[in-house]
């Protein structure tokens, strides 16, 4: 194995924070593919560019994504990263493994692979960092073999994520982790075989703290939330006070909505008012919990800034139950990408079909009656779409008016 | 009588000719005002010197017959002097505070209404409507006229949490301040503008025409050597018809008026606010438009049963959200209250906070 | 004179709220214009549509604005509204008249138009409604020898308006009336002959309260602001107080900074925080008043909607001195057209321009710095353009860094 | 040996079979938490059962060594139960009390570092960079450890206001969060790109190329039968460099990096919010990119010095006003900082009010 000498990288092994290089050289140990990818980041970090060239179009028989290819300029300065693709292994949901499971991908993954990894890549993936083109149907027999699938990549669905939620959070509106899961599964195709005109994400949030950063980071956004009134334990609100909580200038004044009230003595919530944001609940975890109906708030188009602006998801539907087997919402889904398919041109996420097509035509594609839930604030200017029947509903609706006396607005 | 000498570029009078002496000798040495009532107020100035304001209501379009019997009017209380506002109300000036109670006698007894100041309704800002342009699709003046009457309350003694801004404009050129308003009335047309394909080589340039839509609804119609306007994609923003006469997208079923409201431009508190579209379509209803009428109506008193004191409708809202606010008015909420155009990034709600 | 029968617009006769119907009837018992008006505008109430025509280009010799062309298409029907031009009156600043020059206004236009008016247009002008062609040059004449100009229209400087000031309003931060017209008798040429890409519009308000509606209204607005702190009369503090008013509610809750506080007796301003909005000055105008030096914020671009939506003015001089003979502000708007004139299509406004072309480009031709007080939040997008000096000038900051060992950032 | 039969579509493994005991037990039914350093939190459950996680810092670039020893400290400790999170740290799950004190301090021992809980500054999230990205303009890793060594005390120990989301995205794809981080790092190119026109036409679809251009910077070159960039247009996205090989955008001495702030992404308190350009550039410098590294410090130390407690540094910068931001930290405001594209309208003052 050739041996490198990093000392612009080496610098990057001082400081308290786990050092990134430190795991390239354990890995480089025993890897040749590990040990030039050591050399290669020493260059790069010498010229201050990179090397890796645009992906080529690598795989696994049957799937259309789930491997990155990547090669680098310099494969003949540095063979072991000549071919250098990730592979993206579908992880749990929530990232819960057991040492076993993880053992057993680490096996494998030394076996074929640089010894590389990201836990977690930012959409959720185990990312595997680095092989050979022709190590790649292995690598998926044996993952696949042992209960591990690939994840997503390219013009189709990407591998969903989830927020810990139920398993260990106290206010999951919905069980996020078995949302995921049932999502994955039942939508395998779309993840496997691109077939979209450009990616979709899922991210599931069990509440407005937004774990999983869904609104930011999915064309659809899964947030939990309950419909009921927030439920108020004295006892407890006194106990945060006696332990020196200043509630007026913590919880009350900070109250977006202006709906709460403490007089010293008691925490009074006008619930109607409230807009359920969570900053009263997650600093009183122990004197407030939300009651009453649970469910989602589903949000979509949020994306990247390529290549007018970032989008954050917009609401569509303000409220809908989310509960096994999950059918309104995978019918929702259906509809969604029905619509989507219909208008996207290549390389168009949702959020800028619907941005370019009005959010009427998706909404009515996908059954949902305009409700100012999904607004922050009307339209300003005038220039408005009316189709017939809308002004058949304008004048049909007058002329009850007329009948009866009262107007409806 | 001959025809006097005409100057070009003279430019107006200048205005201190017009100024009473009171305010020459106050000019900029104001201290302080009082409202005494929502037809009166005074302003005092570091001098000690008082200045009485006593604001009447106009319908803007005057006979001179009018514009002479305030002149009258000045001449007798006010040593001639007198000023209109920005909104287009009279204000009489008066430094004799013994003047000002038969002043105000006088004013009423010739059928002047006096009011509009503080937090009040004031004059309509409007257009010219049917009177005057050919833009127009409705008239301004009268939908001005017809709100008025039933806020009359508002105008001569009743208070509301703040002012309360209304505009009205005859077509979406918005010649006033309806973007900004609390309450604002702008016709708009509804169907698809219609060509009179034998004028139109004539009359107009095709590449002005196809750009003058901002939708891109418009393309050449090589055989009529004239254009077609795809249905689906026109807005019935009327600019087409602004550059080409044949053109035409009036309509006396389809016109009809929308009603905007929450914005406000002054900075006081918030930033000035443009109005948010509310109710997308009523009927041209001349000459009394009962039911927008009926809306601006409904609008302010919900408005004034639930704002806190200062809050503008805008502010109000804000505040309250607008899901809210349509549930405490019980407007029907619509697909085109969804901005689809301009704006529609920044209109969306993008967090899973809001009120059921 | 014809004898209409008006059932429909009658009916605008009723009510407490004076009837513009009643002033159109009040004309027309003298004036033929103004009785065909009458007809004219009853039959529009009862088909539901107007019959002016698109406007036609008339006006006065060596003027290329100042009077609107309207003619009817039921010339024929209402012969006296076959021609029916406005003219358009340069109204004095602030709208202050004697009853003598308004008796002189009114006498001519009875002579020679409709006897008709607007009191005022929106724009600013005093409106008279409704005159033939060829009565055009002889009002003209009549009007300009008694000292009365055309207000502006078309592709031209429109007419300037201001609000009271320092007439009668205490809150003045510089001669709103005196600039009013030292620009419009400066700008003369601009405003009578149409040169520019299309309209553009001055207003002037003595402070924040706006009154003139520049900041919606005008391309360019010019408002009255100070640099300072605001003066607390204690005594009158107390005054507001004890005449009932709820000074924490209505004044310190309500200020958008959050820089006051009122423990009950003394009202305090942290002025370093305020943003000088006026509020809790209209509020208690005894009691406060702003103090140091006075000037205004230029904003730039306000128009109405067509065609994709509205605008409002953009600050670009935070502060400016605002003092006879005005030679800064001039100064500035000659910049301003300059840049105007080199970048906008026809039927461009500023505003229209100034977003296609980057506000860098704007503020570069009048010399003018980026300044934080002119957005409300930086860019969202890492979009940028740099200039190669702008590239120096950053390579040359951190070289400047390195030597002093102290970052700038 | 012999390679098993390969299975499609099953997807991921059911999370259930990787859950420990006392979270099946409790799940759905946890009532509270408590914070009990930045590196410990305890879980209640309405059963009474407690479980407690120690938070533990990652490189997210793990070698197979590191995942092994944390199973091995999971076995030991957990049952073998372990998670990562949505930041890429690892959780240790436990459940029986008395192994707490010793898994801390086996983690201490073995160089492991706990934290990222509470009003904390947590892990980065980041992007791939030289480690393995063709569109890389700066190696994300590498920063995010230059970051994280200067910013440790508030991974361990140190408290904010809130927390702090920090993110490193390698080039405006922005894969990652950057774009509502409390603060981040998004690397750009400054420089046009170059086309070798030899090899245009065989690699690059000419149409392709030109609508990839948001500002239509691109046009065909016949001459060339290639393309050329108007230089002036050209806002340096790297989008033509995606899909056409043959342009080249990378410049190692124009390379650098610009700093965001203020977004967030729950919806507690104010909505989710974008972060915002406050410095445009600075250069590239691996190893340890200290002027990037510093300037983030520096506007972390403002914001502990000024925020209210529970405001996030956006939330904090909407209260003062983003005039007082760039005052109170003394960063240049640039050109590039006013936005010129897409969000142009919504993002200039429009009032007269702000502070000096
Ligand atoms: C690996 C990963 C970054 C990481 O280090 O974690 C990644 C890496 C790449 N992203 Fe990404 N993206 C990754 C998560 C994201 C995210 C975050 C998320 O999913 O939560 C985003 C922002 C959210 C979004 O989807 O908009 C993101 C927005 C992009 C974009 C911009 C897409 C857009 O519509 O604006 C591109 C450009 C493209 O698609 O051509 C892109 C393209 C790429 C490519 C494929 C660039 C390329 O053409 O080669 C990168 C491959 C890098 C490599 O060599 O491994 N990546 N990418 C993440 C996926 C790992 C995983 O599967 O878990
Ligand atoms: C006379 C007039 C100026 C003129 O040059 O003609 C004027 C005069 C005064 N305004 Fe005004 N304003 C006048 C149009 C405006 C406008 C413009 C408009 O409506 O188109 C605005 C902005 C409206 C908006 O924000 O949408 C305006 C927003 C204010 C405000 C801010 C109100 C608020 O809290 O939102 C104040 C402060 C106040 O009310 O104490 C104010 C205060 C005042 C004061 C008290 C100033 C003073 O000390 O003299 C004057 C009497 C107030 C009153 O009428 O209640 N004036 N004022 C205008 C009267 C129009 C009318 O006939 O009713
Ligand atoms: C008379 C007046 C309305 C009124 O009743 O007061 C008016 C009347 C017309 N306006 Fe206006 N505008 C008048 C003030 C305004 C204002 C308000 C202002 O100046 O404060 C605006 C909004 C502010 C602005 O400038 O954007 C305004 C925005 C427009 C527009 C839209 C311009 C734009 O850039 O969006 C048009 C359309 C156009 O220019 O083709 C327009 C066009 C017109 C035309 C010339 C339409 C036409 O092509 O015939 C109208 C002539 C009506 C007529 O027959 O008399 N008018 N116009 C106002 C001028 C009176 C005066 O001189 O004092
Ligand atoms: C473990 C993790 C979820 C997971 O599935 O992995 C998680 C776990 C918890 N989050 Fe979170 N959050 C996690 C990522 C996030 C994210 C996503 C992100 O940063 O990309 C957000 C949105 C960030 C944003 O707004 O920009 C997030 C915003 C919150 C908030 C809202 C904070 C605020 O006031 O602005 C809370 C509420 C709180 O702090 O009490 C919260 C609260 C919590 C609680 C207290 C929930 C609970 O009762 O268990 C958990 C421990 C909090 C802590 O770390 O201080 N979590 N939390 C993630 C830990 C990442 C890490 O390694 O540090
Ligand atoms: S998003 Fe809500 S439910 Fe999910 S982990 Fe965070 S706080 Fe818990
Ligand atoms: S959840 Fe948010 S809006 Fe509701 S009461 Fe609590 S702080 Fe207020
Ligand atoms: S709003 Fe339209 S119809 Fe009314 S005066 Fe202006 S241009 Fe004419
Ligand atoms: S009315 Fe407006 S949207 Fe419709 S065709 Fe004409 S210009 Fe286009
Ligand atoms: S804008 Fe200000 S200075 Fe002018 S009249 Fe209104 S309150 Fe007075
Ligand atoms: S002027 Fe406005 S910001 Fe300043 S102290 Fe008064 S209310 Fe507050
Ligand atoms: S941000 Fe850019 S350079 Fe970094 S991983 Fe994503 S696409 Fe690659
Ligand atoms: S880098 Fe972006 S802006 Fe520049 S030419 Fe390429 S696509 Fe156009």
């Amino acid at each position: 194995m050739k041996k490198y000498t990093t000392p612009l990288i080496d610098e990057l092994e001082k400081g308290p924070w786990p050092s990134f290089v430190t795991e390239m050289k354990k890995a480089a140990k025993t890897n040749e593919m590990a040990n030039d990818a050591v050399g290669h980041l020493e260059k790069c970090y010498s010229t201050k560019v990179g090397y890796w060239k645009h992906g080529g179009i690598v795989g696994v028989l049957g799937y259309g994504g789930g491997v990155i290819g990547r090669y680098s300029e310099l494969g003949e300065e540095f063979p072991g990263v000549a071919h250098f693709h990730t592979v993206r292994i579908n992880q749990p949901s929530a990232f819960f493994y057991t040492s076993k499971a993880l053992r057993e991908i680490c096996d494998i993954w030394d076996k074929y692979g640089s010894g590389l990894t990201n836990v977690h890549g930012s959409t959720g993936d185990l990312v595997l960092l680095g092989t050979k083109t022709d190590a790649l149907e292995t690598i998926f027999a044996e993952y696949s073999s042992r209960g591990w699938d690939l994840g997503g990549s390219g013009s189709a669905l990407r591998t969903p994520s989830c927020c810990v939620g139920p398993a260990r959070c106290e206010w999951a509106n919905y069980d996020t982790l078995d949302l995921c899961y049932s999502l994955t599964q039942e939508f395998q195709d779309e993840l496997h075989r691109p077939m979209f005109a450009y990616k979709f994400k899922f991210k599931m949030s069990g509440c407005a703290c937004d774990c999983v950063a869904s609104i930011a980071r999915a064309d659809m956004s899964i947030i939990g939330t309950w419909k009921g009134d927030i439920l108020v334990d004295q006892k407890e609100v006194a106990n945060y006070a006696s332990k020196g909580m200043d509630i007026n200038a913590e919880i009350v004044n900070m109250c977006p909505t202006h709906c709460m009230n403490y007089d010293g003595k008691e925490l009074k919530i006008n619930n109607a008012e409230c807009s359920r944001c969570m900053h009263c609940i997650t600093r009183m975890t122990k004197a407030l919990k939300p009651s009453g109906e649970r469910g989602a708030t589903i949000c979509i188009g949020a994306k990247a800034p390529i290549v007018v602006g970032s989008l954050l998801s917009w609401v569509v539907v303000p409220f809908i139950k989310v509960e096994p087997p999950y059918t309104e919402v995978k019918d929702l889904i259906r509809k969604i990408w029905e619509w989507w398919d219909d208008n996207a041109k290549p390389r168009e996420r949702i959020g800028e079909v619907i941005e370019m097509k009005g959010m009427r035509s998706f909404l009515e594609a996908i059954e949902v009656a305009p409700m100012p839930q999904q607004i922050r604030e009307p339209r300003k200017d005038p220039f408005m779409f009316y189709t017939e029947e809308d002004m058949v509903a304008f004048k049909a609706k007058e002329a009850e008016e007329k009948k009866t006396g009262k107007y409806k607005f | 009588m001959a025809i006097p000498q005409r100057k070009t570029d003279i430019g107006p009078p200048k205005y201190d000719q017009f100024l009473p002496p009171v305010i020459k000798k106050n000019y900029g040495k104001w201290k302080y005002h009082e409202v005494i009532n929502h037809g009166t107020m005074v302003h005092v100035g570091e001098s000690g010197d008082k200045l009485w304001t006593v604001r009447v209501a106009s319908p803007r379009i005057l006979a001179t017959a009018t514009i002479r019997e305030h002149c009258d009017i000045a001449e007798k209380y006010c040593d001639g002097f007198f000023r209109y506002t920005t909104r287009n109300n009279v204000e009489f000036l008066v430094s004799d505070e013994s003047k000002l109670e038969p002043l105000k006698k006088d004013l009423t007894a010739r059928g002047f209404k006096m009011g509009g100041i503080g937090a009040a309704i004031t004059n309509v800002v409007h257009t010219q409507g049917w009177v005057h342009c050919h833009s127009a699709c409705t008239d301004a003046s009268g939908l001005v006229k017809a709100m008025m009457d039933e806020l009359m309350p508002y105008f001569e003694s009743k208070d509301l949490p703040n002012k309360v801004r209304l505009a009205v404009a005859c077509c979406v050129n918005m010649c006033g301040a309806v973007h900004c308003s609390d309450i604002a009335v702008v016709a708009v047309h509804t169907k698809v503008p219609t060509v009179a394909h034998e004028n139109f080589k004539n009359m107009c340039e095709l590449p002005t025409v196809i750009g003058s839509c901002p939708t891109r609804a418009i393309s050449p119609d090589p055989a009529n050597k004239s254009v077609k306007i795809n249905a689906e994609k026109c807005m019935y923003c009327g600019n087409c018809f602004t550059v080409c006469p044949p053109i035409s997208i009036k309509d006396p079923e389809r016109d009809g008026v929308a009603i905007v409201v929450g914005g406000k431009v002054n900075s006081l508190r918030s930033n000035p606010k443009f109005s948010k579209l509310v109710i997308p379509y009523i009927s041209n209803e001349p000459p009394r438009w009962p039911k927008a009428v009926a809306a601006i109506k409904h609008i302010v008193e919900v408005y004034a049963a639930n704002a806190r004191k200062h809050e503008r409708i805008g502010e109000w809202i804000e505040r309250i959200g607008w899901e809210r606010f349509f549930s405490l008015t019980g407007i029907d909420f619509t697909f085109q209250s969804i901005d689809d155009f301009t704006f529609m990034r920044d209109t969306m709600r993008t967090s899973s906070t809001f009120k059921w």
